[in-house]
């Protein structure tokens, strides 16, 4: 501590001289190459990688769910598959892309990797508590995509009451236990970023510091702490019912299956902001360093974060406006719904407002990062269809539901996790991979999602209902339309695994800082030292310290 | 639906069409005019301060409470607009009208039964006149459905143990999709049906020839609960004056009920029906539990209990002495 | 950064033993308050049958539980002494508080809902061709307007 | 990992301070932080089943009032005394281990050990009535049996479902606590440095166990005690 590193952000890496400079310098990733040393490693950013690559191969496994999906509706009757099939294979994806990818997404691989780098700690604060978070997530995802490629469920991802307890027959209970273990793996992963982020912020770094990503985070980890209990334990209620036949929520056993419906959404209503808000976070980061500005108001965007959390569990009953649940209950959460948009759009119009008299550099990261804006804005704006109670009657479960919170989900989580890979690689792995190449994928990306997902809208409008194996000849060219569509978005995933692999071989050597990014993680080595700091740095530079002027004067001095 | 190969626009064949759709455009309108203004916007944006152009990028604006009070505002006032308009139309969506053509739908693994008052049937088939309120009354054997007729804008769970109901107006002649659109297993996307709105004069005809569906004479619902309460000699007990073993129906719907413990409630439908399959539930005052529970638990479907219903409400009904607790203008 | 220790000072053992001692007598307190009715009949009546000796009852039973949480939160679990974020944590646990409260706001605003059925006096609930005129609201106009088999 | 540790001038800490801290007091914090989160969703995770509970104790109060009577309240009353002292014996161990007292930590541990098997035994002796009261098999699950005609089946069932979900999950915690405070024994009795210098994990464990507490006093009257 007596030595005193000053975070200033000049892009240069602090750390102490190698003595020599034949040996290459030691990182995270090649302190040790045994097997044991990543399965047992308590290093943050280790488990990050390894959540990376567990991560990828469920977010596969759903994406193939998917496509067998879209495969199957290119007919009004597809003979694919059995309509048990069929409703296995929705199953599969939902609860695989949202309770192993969506959830765990962002927060597991770039949360982990970036907060204690961000905030200028040596990890997080309980590592070990980190490693069984992930050994948890191993064994549920393993058990979930076990029992649902093999067993079966079809009960959609909701799991509702009574037919996932009294009425169905597939492996229900193991996929129920999958999902409750996944939630303590979530639920370790918060705890931990909330003692690290209140407690080990390194001396100087106070809230008003805090990078944004920061602050996303922690908004994230208090709605899993206060939501993901009660989905956990409803579900145990599921299975108990299912297997000892208490009757909690089935009416034959004097249970009342709303209260399920209450409790269920109670957690998976905030669960979207567990998975859009450290989209948002990304966001951010990308359009600050890519603007060269500080994020115009960076407060407004702070709080608005908080305010998603707390406003995020008072709007559950949006879920509900056709499930029999009282019209007086109904209004206050149509209001209370209204409500919650207003800080997602401030966040965009802040997003927006940042790029004004900005030094705009269109890489990759940045143009994940618009079509992120672009997509997040239709998906947010549709929001209101179905916040209000009208529309919502003749919208809920039909395509348009599903066209929605696909552009919520895929238009900004995935694409907010595609700009962050593309970000953070740099710094993860020390290696660049074809920036160009990565460039025209974006935009592949972003035409092959609109094509899936904008003829949804139209299908949804129509009244064709989601999760229909069989559906009339009507809604035939829209169908056809969307799975076009997910085809070219389906390439548009490929792509990244085979290039981002190639330039772990090939790539070139990134440094310290390739994007000229100001922030402590990008004060480090890329890859990173083990221990991430040598010293602890002292944070005196204000957050997002950017000057395009100055920048841009240099860059078109030289030219 | 209409025949051309690419529509933009589902029928409008109920009186809620019209409302919805045109609150429906503005949204739409919104959502347009949004996505456009941050798209060009961006646009604009990163095409002036492209990396390397040259622009005035000095005294950058970080913060701006005005800018930020304004976009706080406006989109808040318009989403209360919205609020306000998509509240009102929704409790008139859910507000029963007073008088209306009553059917009864039943939801099952994989099918939509129902029933009309006068004893037809109808199997995944609904048959209504046109231009008067239709009111549905729901309820299912299994898991939940939902009710879902896309050309009348018209959409309700249908629930087990418990009524649900959902009112709409056709307006047009034709044949309109009924949908269940809640998940409810594996044949989810076969139960699907047609509602048939026929013009009031088809509609009578319809009437007097029993649907076409049946050759004898239908019985009304209340004339079926009748037989069925006879058959199990509910009448015993039950009869026309208050027994030591049990009250009387007569005049029971909407009478208050004292319950041993002290506890009141107006008899609907959902108490009579609960009192069928579960009659310990809610004891009423001055009796005790005699009723042979093991015997009627579990004999009589959903069907039944509806017709016993009808029965019930045939021998007479109480008006609710103090209405019920709703704010006043909502009725 | 604060010092930790100085708002973790040691409470003196007598704190604790009255805090325990507290606690004991609203045990106490809980279980003969449930016991009233049955040890003195003339009061169970009230507290038995009626509305409001029920809410009384209830009233007591929870607001005994709550006043010994709050002895063990902020006692023994040492939230007195501790820092604002632990405060805060410690509220936050509340939270569980207004899920059931504004799940019950269903459940209470449910019965207010539907106009019965029974008010409904459907047209076709009445037996083909006996179609009488007027229902027991007299409403007789209306009806009669809207019954399709009539025209 | 211990040379990275060294070489960077960091080999000055106390024993007993993990690698990511820089001192005893921000470790200390941290953990005390971390262990309320943690609190936080343990009431969250009890806060579903207190929700199922009031709203079929609200649907059916008659019934579950009257089945009520099957419970004793003095083994229930007996086992609050219980915990609350057990409570109070944990303070009393987290004072001790602050004023470095070794061996009165051990004793108040083995006080609590004591009431926590109490507890059980306590517990396993009001189950075992349940389970034969009557010849009634009152355990939920496909042998349950119901004979009480004034009541119907289906919330005698709900009933003691919700009892023994609800009381269920608190005997698992009390388990869980039996075993966190055993390993904390074996740490005082063995002198070791984790425990040393370091009161919180104690009190950590003290936490955890006031809150197995709290749930406890709510249960009470929630079952034991319904007013009508």
């Amino acid at each position: 501590m007596s030595d005193v590193i000053i975070g200033t952000g000049k892009g240069t890496a602090v750390g102490a001289p190698q003595p020599d400079p034949n040996t290459p310098r030691v990182n995270y990733l090649n302190v040790s190459h045994t097997l044991s040393s990543w399965l047992l490693t308590k290093d943050h950013k280790r488990i990050a990688m390894l959540y990376l690559f567990s991560i990828s191969i469920f977010f596969a496994v759903g994406g193939a769910a998917a496509g067998m999906v879209r495969a199957e509706l290119m007919f009004p009757r597809g003979s694919l598959l059995q309509s048990e099939g069929y409703n296995r294979m929705f199953t599969a994806h939902g609860v695989i892309m949202i309770f192993f990818f969506l959830l765990v997404a962002i927060p597991a691989v770039f949360g982990n990797f970036l907060i204690p780098l961000m905030i200028g700690a040596r990890d997080l604060a309980f590592p070990r508590l980190n490693l069984l978070s992930w050994y948890l997530y191993m064994i549920a995802g393993t058990l979930g995509v076990t029992a649902m490629l093999f067993g079966g469920v079809d009960v959609g991802w909701t799991f509702y009451t009574p037919l996932s307890s009294m009425y169905s027959n597939g492996q229900v209970t193991i996929a129920i236990l999958a999902a409750f273990l996944a939630g303590f793996s979530s639920i370790a992963t918060a705890v931990n970023f909330i003692a690290t982020i209140h407690k080990m912020r390194a001396p100087g770094m106070t809230w008003d510091k805090l990078p944004l990503y920061v602050w996303g985070h922690y908004a994230t980890s208090v709605i899993i702490i206060l939501g993901t209990p009660v989905v956990a334990m409803t579900l145990l209620l599921v299975v108990l019912e299912r297997t000892f036949g208490i009757g909690f929520f089935s009416p034959e056993l004097g249970g009342d299956p709303v209260l399920f419906q209450h409790m269920f959404w109670f957690y998976s209503h905030p669960a979207v902001y567990i998975m859009i808000l450290p989209g948002f976070s990304v966001i951010s980061e990308i359009i600050a360093c890519f603007s060269r500005k500080k994020i115009f108001g960076y407060h407004f965007v702070a709080y608005s974060s908080m305010a998603i959390a707390g406003l995020g569990f008072l709007v559950w009953g949006h879920h509900m406006y056709v499930s029999s649940q009282s019209m007086y209950q109904g209004t206050v959460f149509s209001l209370l719904s209204f409500l919650v948009a207003i800080p997602s759009a401030v966040k965009v119009f802040n997003w927006c407002a940042t790029m004004y008299k900005g030094s705009v550099w269109l890489a990759s990261p940045m143009i994940y990062a618009i079509s992120f804006l672009g997509l997040f804005v239709i998906g947010g704006l549709t929001g209101m269809y179905l916040a209000a109670m009208a529309t919502d009657v003749h919208l809920t479960a039909t395509y348009f539901i599903v066209a929605h919170f696909h552009y919520v989900m895929v238009g900004g989580t995935v694409t907010a996790f595609m700009g962050a890979l593309h970000f953070w690689w740099p710094k993860m792995t020390g290696k660049m991979y074809p920036e160009n190449i990565a460039r025209y994928n974006a935009l592949i990306v972003f035409i092959g999602f609109n094509l899936t997902f904008l003829p949804q809208f139209v299908a949804g409008y129509l009244g064709m209902p989601r999760r229909y194996h069989y559906y009339p000849a009507e809604y035939q060219p829209w169908m056809i339309l969307s799975t076009t569509g997910s085809t070219v978005l389906g390439f548009g995933m490929i792509v990244p695994v085979f290039y981002l692999l190639w330039s772990l071989k090939k790539g070139k050597d990134a440094g310290p800082n390739p994007w000229g990014a100001k922030g402590l993680e990008w004060e480090t080595e890329s890859p990173p030292d083990p221990h991430n700091f040598h010293h602890i740095p002292v944070v005196t530079a204000p957050v997002y310290d950017y000057d395009a002027e100055a920048e841009e004067r240099e860059l078109q001095g030289e030219n | 639906m209409g025949n051309s190969w690419l529509t933009f626009q589902p029928e409008k064949a109920s009186s809620f069409a019209g409302q919805v759709d045109a609150l429906f455009y503005v949204i739409t309108a919104l959502t347009i005019f949004f996505t456009a203004a941050v798209g060009i916007t961006i646009l604009i944006l990163v095409n002036k301060y492209k990396r390397g152009k040259k622009a005035d990028r000095s005294n950058p604006v970080h913060d701006h409470q005005l800018i930020e009070a304004i976009w706080t505002f406006t989109p808040l006032v318009m989403a209360l607009a919205i609020f306000v308009w998509s509240t009102n139309m929704y409790i008139h969506m859910r507000t029963m009208p007073k008088h209306s053509y009553e059917a009864y739908v039943i939801g099952k693994q994989w099918m939509w039964h129902i029933q009309h008052p006068n004893g037809i049937r109808e199997n995944n088939e609904l048959t209504v006149p046109a231009g008067q309120p239709v009111k549905l009354t729901m309820i299912s054997q299994d898991v939940i459905h939902a009710f879902y007729v896309p050309a009348f804008r018209s959409q309700y769970h249908v629930v087990p143990g418990r009524y649900t109901s959902m009112w709409f107006t056709p307006t047009k002649p034709g044949s309109y999709h009924i949908f269940c659109n809640m998940l409810c297993g594996t044949q989810h996307s076969e139960m699907v049906g047609k509602v048939n709105v026929l013009s009031p004069k088809d509609f009578a005809a319809w009437l007097d020839k029993s649907g076409n569906r049946f050759t004898e004479t239908p019985k009304t619902l209340a004339q079926a609960g009748e037989q069925l309460f006879n058959d199990m000699r509910c009448g015993t007990c039950h009869g026309v004056e208050n027994t030591e073993r049990g009250p009387s129906l007569h005049n029971l719907l909407g009478s208050t009920r004292v319950f041993t413990n002290g506890a009141t409630q107006v008899a609907d439908e959902d108490y009579l029906r609960e009192s069928m399959i579960d009659p310990f539930a809610r004891i009423t005052k001055g009796y005790s539990n005699t009723m042979p529970v093991y015997v009627y638990k579990k004999q009589i479907n959903e069907e039944q209990i509806r017709n016993i219903i009808e029965y019930i409400k045939s021998l007479g009904t109480t008006k609710p002495a103090s209405s019920q607790p709703a704010p006043a203008g909502l009725r | 950064m604060k010092n930790f220790h100085a708002e973790h000072h040691i409470q003196s053992f007598g704190f604790y033993f009255k805090t325990f001692v507290l606690l004991a007598i609203l045990m106490v307190a809980t279980i003969v308050a449930a016991q009233i009715p049955d040890w003195f009949p003339g009061t169970a009546h009230f507290l038995k049958e009626t509305m409001v000796g029920s809410i009384l009852m209830n009233t007591i039973a929870l607001g005994i539980a709550s006043a010994k949480v709050y002895l063990v939160v902020s006692n023994f679990m040492g939230v007195k002494f501790a820092d604002n974020v632990t405060k805060m944590y410690a509220l936050t646990g509340f939270v569980w508080v207004t899920l059931m409260g504004i799940m019950f706001i269903d459940y209470w605003t449910r019965p207010w809902e539907e106009v019965k059925g029974w008010e409904n006096k459907a047209p076709g609930a009445m037996p083909r061709g006996s179609a009488s005129g007027d229902d027991e609201f007299g409403n007789v106009g209306k009806q009669q307007e809207i019954r399709p088999y009539q025209q | 990992m211990a040379h990275v540790a060294d070489s960077h001038g960091h080999g000055h800490k106390p024993e007993g301070v993990f690698e990511q801290y820089e001192d005893l007091h921000q470790q200390q914090s941290t953990y005390v932080l971390g262990m309320w989160s943690f609190l936080v969703t343990e009431v969250m995770f009890f806060g579903v089943m207190f929700m199922s509970y009031l709203l079929y104790r609200w649907k059916y109060q008659d019934m579950f009032y009257q089945i009520h009577h099957d419970l004793s309240w003095q083994l229930g009353g007996l086992n609050t005394a219980n915990l609350l002292f057990s409570s109070f014996a944990v303070v009393m161990a987290v004072r001790c281990a602050q004023l470095k007292q070794n061996g009165s930590v051990l004793k108040w541990l083995g006080v609590v050990q004591l009431c926590a098997f109490g507890f059980l035994a306590i517990k396993a002796i009001e189950y075992k009535a349940k389970y034969d009261h009557g010849h009634l098999m009152l355990i939920p699950g496909n042998n349950f049996q119901w004979h009480d005609t004034a009541i119907p089946a289906g919330i005698g069932k709900l009933f003691y479902s919700l009892y023994f979900a609800m009381t269920g999950l608190h005997g698992v915690h009390v388990v869980i606590g039996i075993l966190i405070f055993g390993v904390m024994m074996l740490l005082y009795a063995k002198k070791s440095h984790l425990v040393q210098n370091d009161y919180i994990p104690l009190e950590l464990c003290g936490l955890y166990w006031h809150f197995v507490d709290l749930v406890w006093i709510f249960l009470y009257p929630l079952f034991y005690l319904i007013p009508k």
